[in-house]
């Protein structure tokens, strides 16, 4: 008979090396390879936890697996009447200190990042730059108070900087978190206005999800955090603040289409700068990378969605209208050329992940 | 011995009846205490005093007011009333984590 | 064809015969039948669950769908199959541990039973008319209060239902170990599962109210317009998520607990050992309790309690892992240096050792407040409450039902089948949940209805949808033994296990009163005493004497179905006001039948000395 | 001796309520429950607490609470706590008659404080339109102060069952622990009581 630990063996390395193949995730939605100082932070403490954790569960192991195999009842020994120990106070007082002290030496790590994560610095003053976010069933709108800039779904944030937000929902709860940059934080509808910071290290598209049940889309809540150079970031700014919401495209399908949309979508979609409205602000949209967070860019994919979005992401508000195949195909044209900066997530040098 | 037993038990009857005058007693003092509680607390409410000063003299007379209620005429002073008493300790300690959580933690 | 009918008779007046009874040994196979059954129902949509997340991008079920089978399953699992199976093994086993020939209170026993069946059907029927709750287990508003269709109605209205059911369940328990201990048997002579009950049954009643209110809050905002998580109208959403956790919390410590004391039990008969610290191990049960209820903010961390609040919350939770480390210890060096017999309901003890103590190491590291701001809502979390719940409680659960089965049912479950069943659900185990942490930290939240192509995450869940189907064959193989058992393996001695608590000193299964006389307890593991000292059985405490015993009584069905009845009302009124006569009516059968019970004098009736005699003496 | 006998001794003895098993179980059952039951009123308080400021337009408890009712509820509630432990005063010396008496008051006086209350209630939904939906406040309030007056309905209910039911019988070891548990209830209301008007009412009129 193997001992039960011979047994246990080829699960754990099953699962394991299993891990191994698939790597530990994707570069840009993994938290554990961080790409940001929350992040980093936060794996440090996880790092500490796992090895108190490794440590204590090897002793537990050592000794589970001795006893097990030394005192597994063996032929003959039917009758045999093991010594009826009551206990034994030092050994009990060893096992309730040490476990006291590993706790000690978790907690305080522990309190320390919880508080530099709540970290909510002067605003403004020292000129950093504070956005407020509201999650909406089931996308995300952005708003750079200070620039007088909103955007949805890609939020752009300059790297090397502390980016303050502030969050809040215009319906349900959600949850913001983009894992290989900083932790998440519920956004709440009502006064309950929660913050928290975003400091990206290096250049990328980083993937964000939404992580607190919301409906049937809920897991369909993707968006993207575009972090750009200060500069890159300084130019998309003054891009954005210039947009021409009324500028006339070019093409002659794009125009009709800019007048389809202003008939039927106007009014839940804004161009330009805007509050959060029922749907998101599309001033940028020709520099999107998915649509609708989710589908990839590209004009069937846009016309289908505009047809049919609820069979696309179930339960989502963006209903009521009534355009034909043909005025959506021009609608696509009119969206897809807004484009109005250069700074896209293409041109982020490490877009690393995207497929 | 019959006649023993049923004069032993006349006796110890008497004596619970006089247990019982004694505890009506207390019961009676404490209904005083209470009721004069309430006209203070009422009082000063009325009078207007200052609230920083009324808050907590409001709470703590409640406070008090509860304790007569529950160890005088609900007898949890009494013997036999151990596990009562626990529960009601153990009651008391939740309902008190759950104020301050209400209060402090939930915003507005 | 008169056999046909007298057979049918038979079956009637069986059924009739547990719809009335108020024999706690009953109670418990109705506990155990219909906890059962919810299990498998709760596998089912765990099964759906893992086939829709098997692989990226399917549409295997819709994303509403989705949800409403998360929350079934969550909701399912935790109130309506491991709490009655815990309740079915309390019911089965504490008043024979401490010698007591009934409950506290037999009729309330009962009614707890009937009121947990109804709500849970209540819940249930939600499937047939129109969607089931559909807002997570935890129902957090607004999204709960904001859902469309009667989902959420239901699981308002089931949940009040059963955990009225639960919290009468945890009084009559509380009551039975205070009052109803045999002589001798002080508090520091309960067995380990015994003292577990009655923390449990003390968190109960602690947690349970607040769950009441909250769910009464939720129904006033749904059905009665008022407006207290109502942001528009200056209602405040995270009262509910206080409420919650503050049930929900201790919910899972009056999951885990009974398990402990049966753990405790089991690994010391097998192991021919006096449980090692007795009384620290009780100490810790206590404190674990205690602690239970300063921590539950620890789900809350996300929510912008703000840092004060979360390292509190975050340190206090962390101070579990202390008691809880006491137990494992403790069950280590009962097994050190004894002779350790590897039965079935030893195995699953075994393997919940290691299993159990990596559950609550990912629990210390949830707790870790603001490393959860990586792992909250994700599949970590879900890796984490499924190690400590399967393999604790379900685990538990395996190991008590092997352990205790004789005494329920009167034969020992066949142990080859035992190890057969074993070994898929606990390799199916692993391979399922394992993974999952590594899943939450890849960028994997929970309660997603599907995940993308290019997030490498398919491997992980393909593993983990596998070792789902290992469980399933593993339940599967114990429902066989079940059958198998029923049929072809003999008739159980006393004292199958060589056993050391008071349950083995009574037949396989115990006449309806239990203990002919009351045995005299001289210490801790009484049974393992007397057999120390040669005697076959108790010394009892009494001469042989009449035995009072309560009657029957429809009255609980009676109650709880008037409730079942209102609960639809309630419901529905909302789209009709004639739905408000249902209220009416169910309230009227329920309030009449509370009446009758109050009025009719109901004062059991007695078995003579001369008849215990006479049966008592026979081989059965 | 059959169980007929065992309840109606020759003799009561001092502690009717305690003197049989199942009396002894009630009593302990019916003190479990309290404890649960505070939890559930904590929560409500909890909850009332967080949603006081809650309020819409001039309806904030300074302007709606008037003491006058309210002190005389109280005085009527604490009252009736002691008659109440009058009754049981009696019910301990097995004077049967008396402690209906005493009991008798008990739901006089409870009658008037619900009469009192529902008087409250349709003044502040006819004079000010201060309802259960108007605001979150006003849910928090009529939901708080209303669960305590289901609590005096069955309270009162409770006892007037038990004083019909019992008028022929007299006092028995089955009925004694019934009437003390109830009244055990009643006090429990009481407590209940006196956190209402002190939270609710005096704090809320000091602001
Ligand atoms: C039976 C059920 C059960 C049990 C016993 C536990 C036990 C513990 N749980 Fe778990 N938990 C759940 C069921 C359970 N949990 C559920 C269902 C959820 C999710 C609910 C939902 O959101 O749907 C959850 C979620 C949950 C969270 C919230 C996560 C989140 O949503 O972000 C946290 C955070 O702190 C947590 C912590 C703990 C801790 C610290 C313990 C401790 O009690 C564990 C203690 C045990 C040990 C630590 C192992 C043995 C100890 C030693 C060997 C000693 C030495 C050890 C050390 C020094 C570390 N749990
Ligand atoms: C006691 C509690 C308990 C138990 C035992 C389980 C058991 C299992 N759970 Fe559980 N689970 C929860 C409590 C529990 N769960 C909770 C509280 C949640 C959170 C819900 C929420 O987010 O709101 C959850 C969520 C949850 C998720 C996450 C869903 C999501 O977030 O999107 C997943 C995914 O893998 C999962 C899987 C499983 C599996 C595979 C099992 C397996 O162990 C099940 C094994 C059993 C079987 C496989 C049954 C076998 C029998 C048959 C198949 C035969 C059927 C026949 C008939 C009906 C006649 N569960
Ligand atoms: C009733 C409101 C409403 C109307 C009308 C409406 N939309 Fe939308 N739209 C939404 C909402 C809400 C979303 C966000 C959906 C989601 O992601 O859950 C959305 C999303 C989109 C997106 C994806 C945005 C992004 O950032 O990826 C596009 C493109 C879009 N809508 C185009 C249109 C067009 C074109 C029309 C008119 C033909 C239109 N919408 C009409 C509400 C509306
Ligand atoms: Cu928004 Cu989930
Ligand atoms: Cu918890």
């Amino acid at each position: 008979m193997i001992g039960l630990m011979g047994k246990l063996r080829p699960v754990f390395i099953f699962s394991v090396l299993a891990l191994f193949l698939a790597g530990c995730g994707e570069e840009n939605l993994s938290a554990l390879k961080p790409k940001g100082y929350g992040a980093e932070l936060l794996l440090d403490l996880m790092m500490i936890s796992i090895a108190i954790m490794l440590f204590v569960f090897v002793i537990v192991m050592a000794i589970y697996t001795f006893v097990l195999i030394r005192y597994r009842r063996k032929k003959g020994e039917e009758d045999f009447i093991p010594k009826q120990t009551e206990g034994n106070k030092s050994l009990e007082i060893i096992w309730t200190v040490i476990p006291i002290l590993l706790l000690l030496i978790l907690a305080v790590p522990t309190v320390q990042a919880t508080f530099d994560l709540a970290d909510e610095q002067p605003r403004s003053e020292d000129g950093s730059i504070t956005i407020e976010v509201t999650g909406n069933q089931y996308w995300w709108h952005f708003n750079y108070p200070d620039q007088e800039v909103s955007t949805s779904q890609d939020l752009y944030i300059p790297t090397g900087e502390r980016v303050y937000l502030d969050m809040t929902s215009s319906d349900v709860i959600h949850s913001f978190w983009v894992p290989s940059i900083a932790g998440k934080m519920d956004t709440n509808p009502g006064g309950n206005e929660n913050t928290m910071y975003l400091e990206a290290y290096e250049e990328g598209v980083y993937w964000g999800h939404c992580a607190e049940l919301c409906g049937p889309s809920h897991s369909l809540m993707d968006f993207r955090v575009v972090a750009v150079s200060s500069e890159e970031y300084d130019q998309w700014i003054s891009d954005m603040q210039n947009i021409d919401a009324e500028a006339t495209p070019e093409t002659a399908s794009a125009q009709d289409g800019k007048a389809a949309f202003e008939n039927s979508c106007m009014g839940c979609h804004a161009i330009g700068n805007s509050p959060a409205g029922v749907g998101p602000n599309l001033s940028n949209f020709g520099n999107r990378t998915k649509i609708a967070g989710i589908l990839d860019y590209n004009k069937e994919n846009l016309v289908d969605w505009i047809m049919n979005p609820d069979e696309i992401k179930p339960g989502n508000k963006m209903q009521g209208y009534n355009v034909s195949e043909e005025e959506a195909q021009q609608i696509a044209d009119y969206l897809m050329q807004l484009d109005h900066t250069e700074v896209t997530p293409e041109t982020v040098s490490n877009s690393s992940g995207e497929e | 011995m019959e006649e023993n037993t049923s004069s032993a038990s006349r006796h110890k009857i008497d004596v619970h009846k006089k247990e019982h005058k004694e505890e009506m007693i207390h019961q009676v003092i404490s209904f005083i205490l209470m009721i004069l509680f309430t006209f203070i607390a009422f009082g000063m409410v009325v009078l207007e005093i200052s609230s920083y000063f009324v808050k907590p003299v409001l709470i703590l007379l409640a406070v008090i007011q509860v304790v007569f209620q529950l160890y005088y005429f609900m007898h949890m002073k009494n013997k036999g009333h151990f596990m009562p008493a626990m529960m009601m300790y153990g009651g008391l300690t939740v309902a008190f984590f759950t104020i301050i959580t209400f209060t402090t933690i939930i915003w507005w | 064809m008169s056999n046909a009918i007298a057979q049918q008779r038979g079956l009637a007046a069986a059924i009739w015969d547990y719809m009335t009874t108020v024999d706690h040994k009953k109670i418990a196979h109705l506990y155990l039948v219909s906890g059962g059954l919810f299990f498998l129902i709760g596998g089912l949509e765990a099964m759906i669950i893992r086939i829709q997340l098997m692989k990226p991008d399917n549409d295997f079920i819709s994303a509403g769908l989705y949800n409403e089978m998360i929350t079934m399953h969550g909701t399912t699992m935790i109130f309506l199959a491991a709490m009655p199976i815990i309740f079915a093994l309390m019911n089965a086993v504490v008043p024979l541990q401490i010698g007591a020939r009934d409950v506290a209170f037999p009729f309330l026993n009962s009614l707890g039973f009937w009121l947990f069946l109804f709500g849970g059907l209540l819940l249930n029927v939600s499937w047939f008319t129109g969607g089931a709750p559909d807002a997570g287990w935890t129902n957090y508003a607004p999204l709960s209060t904001t859902s469309p269709g009667h989902g959420i109605d239901y699981y308002v209205m089931g949940l009040q239902i059963s955990g009225a059911g639960t919290l009468i369940g945890g009084i009559n328990f509380l009551v039975t170990i205070i009052n109803m201990r045999a002589p001798g048997m002080t508090y520091m002579r309960m067995p380990l599962f015994t003292w577990t009950s009655f923390i449990t049954s003390t968190l109960i009643l602690f947690a349970f109210p607040a769950l009441t209110v909250g769910l009464f809050l939720m129904m006033f905002d749904r059905m009665f317009g008022s407006a207290f998580f109502d942001v528009t109208a200056g209602g405040n959403e995270i009262i509910w998520e206080h409420l919650f956790w503050i049930f929900g919390h201790p919910e899972v410590y009056i999951l885990i607990l009974p398990l402990f004391g049966a753990f405790s039990d089991i690994i010391s008969t097998f192991s021919k050992k006096r449980l090692f610290g007795y009384s620290a191990m009780v100490f810790a049960t206590v404190l674990i309790g205690f602690l239970g209820f300063m921590v539950w903010a620890h789900h809350m961390f996300t929510v912008g309690l703000g840092p004060i609040a979360n390292s509190i919350f975050a340190v206090s939770t962390m101070a579990i892992a202390v008691p809880t480390g006491i137990k494992i210890f403790n069950w280590l060096f009962t097994m050190w240096g004894g002779s350790i017999k590897m039965s079935a309901a030893m195995l699953w003890t075994v393997a919940f050792i290691p299993s159990f103590t990596i559950g609550g190491m990912t629990g210390v590291m949830l707790a870790s407040a603001a490393a959860d701001y990586q792992y909250h809502d994700t599949y970590f979390v879900v890796g984490h409450f499924h190690y400590v719940i399967v393999g604790g409680v379900v685990f538990g659960i395996f190991a008590a039902l092997h352990y205790w089965w004789p005494k329920m049912f009167g034969k020992v479950l066949n142990e080859k089948l035992g190890h057969w069943a074993f070994w898929p659900f606990f390799i199916g185990f692993h391979l399922t949940f394992f993974i999952q942490h590594f899943l939450g930290l890849m960028g994997m939240p929970r309660r997603y209805w599907t995940y993308f192509e290019g997030q490498s995450l398919a491997t992980g869940n393909m593993i983990s949808t596998v070792g789902a189907f290992f469980m399933a064959l593993g339940t599967l193989i114990f429902l066989y033994n079940v059958v198998y058992t029923a049929i072809k393996e003999p008739r159980a001695s006393a004292d199958p296990w060589d056993g050391r608590t008071l349950e083995w000193s009574i037949p396989s299964t115990p006449p309806f009163y239990n203990f002919k006389q009351t045995p005299l307890v001289r210490g801790l593991d009484p049974l393992w005493i007397e057999k120390m000292e040669g005697r076959k059985g108790i010394t009892p405490a009494e001469p042989l004497g009449d035995i009072h015993m309560p009657n029957g009584s429809i009255l609980p069905f009676l109650m709880s179905f008037g409730l079942f009845i209102a609960g639809f009302g309630f419901i529905y009124q909302v789209d009709h006001n004639a739905w408000f006569i249902a209220v009416a009516v169910g309230m009227g059968l329920t309030l009449g039948s509370m009446l009758t019970r109050s009025l009719k004098d109901d004062l059991g009736y007695h078995i003579h000395k001369e008849d215990l005699i006479e049966k008592g003496e026979g081989k059965e | 001796m059959s169980q007929e006998d065992i309840l109606n001794p020759k003799q009561m003895p001092s502690d009717p309520e305690k003197a049989t098993p199942e009396g002894k179980n009630k009593f302990v059952g019916f003190w479990m429950f309290l404890g649960g039951e505070t939890v559930l009123f904590a929560s409500l308080f909890g909850t009332y607490l967080a949603l006081v400021r809650s309020t819409s337009g001039e309806n904030t408890p300074e302007n709606l609470f008037g003491l006058e009712l309210v002190f005389i509820m109280t005085m009527l509630l604490l009252t009736s706590s002691l008659t109440s432990v009058y009754a049981m005063y009696h019910m301990k010396n097995n004077d049967f008659k008396k402690m209906q008496l005493w009991l008798g008051i008990t739901v006089v006086l409870g009658l008037g404080f619900l009469g009192c209350e529902i008087y409250e209630f349709y003044h502040y939904i006819h004079e000010y339109g201060f309802t259960f939906r108007s605001s979150a406040f006003g849910s928090a309030f009529y939901t708080l102060v209303g669960f305590h007056g289901g609590h005096v309905v069955f309270g009162l209910s409770w006892f007037i069952a038990l004083m019909l039911r019992n008028r022929k019988r007299g006092l028995n070891l089955y009925n004694a622990p019934k009437y003390y548990i109830a009244s055990l209830y009643w006090h429990f209301i009481d407590v209940v009581w006196v956190f209402i008007f002190t939270v609710v009412y005096l704090l809320g009129k000091v602001g």
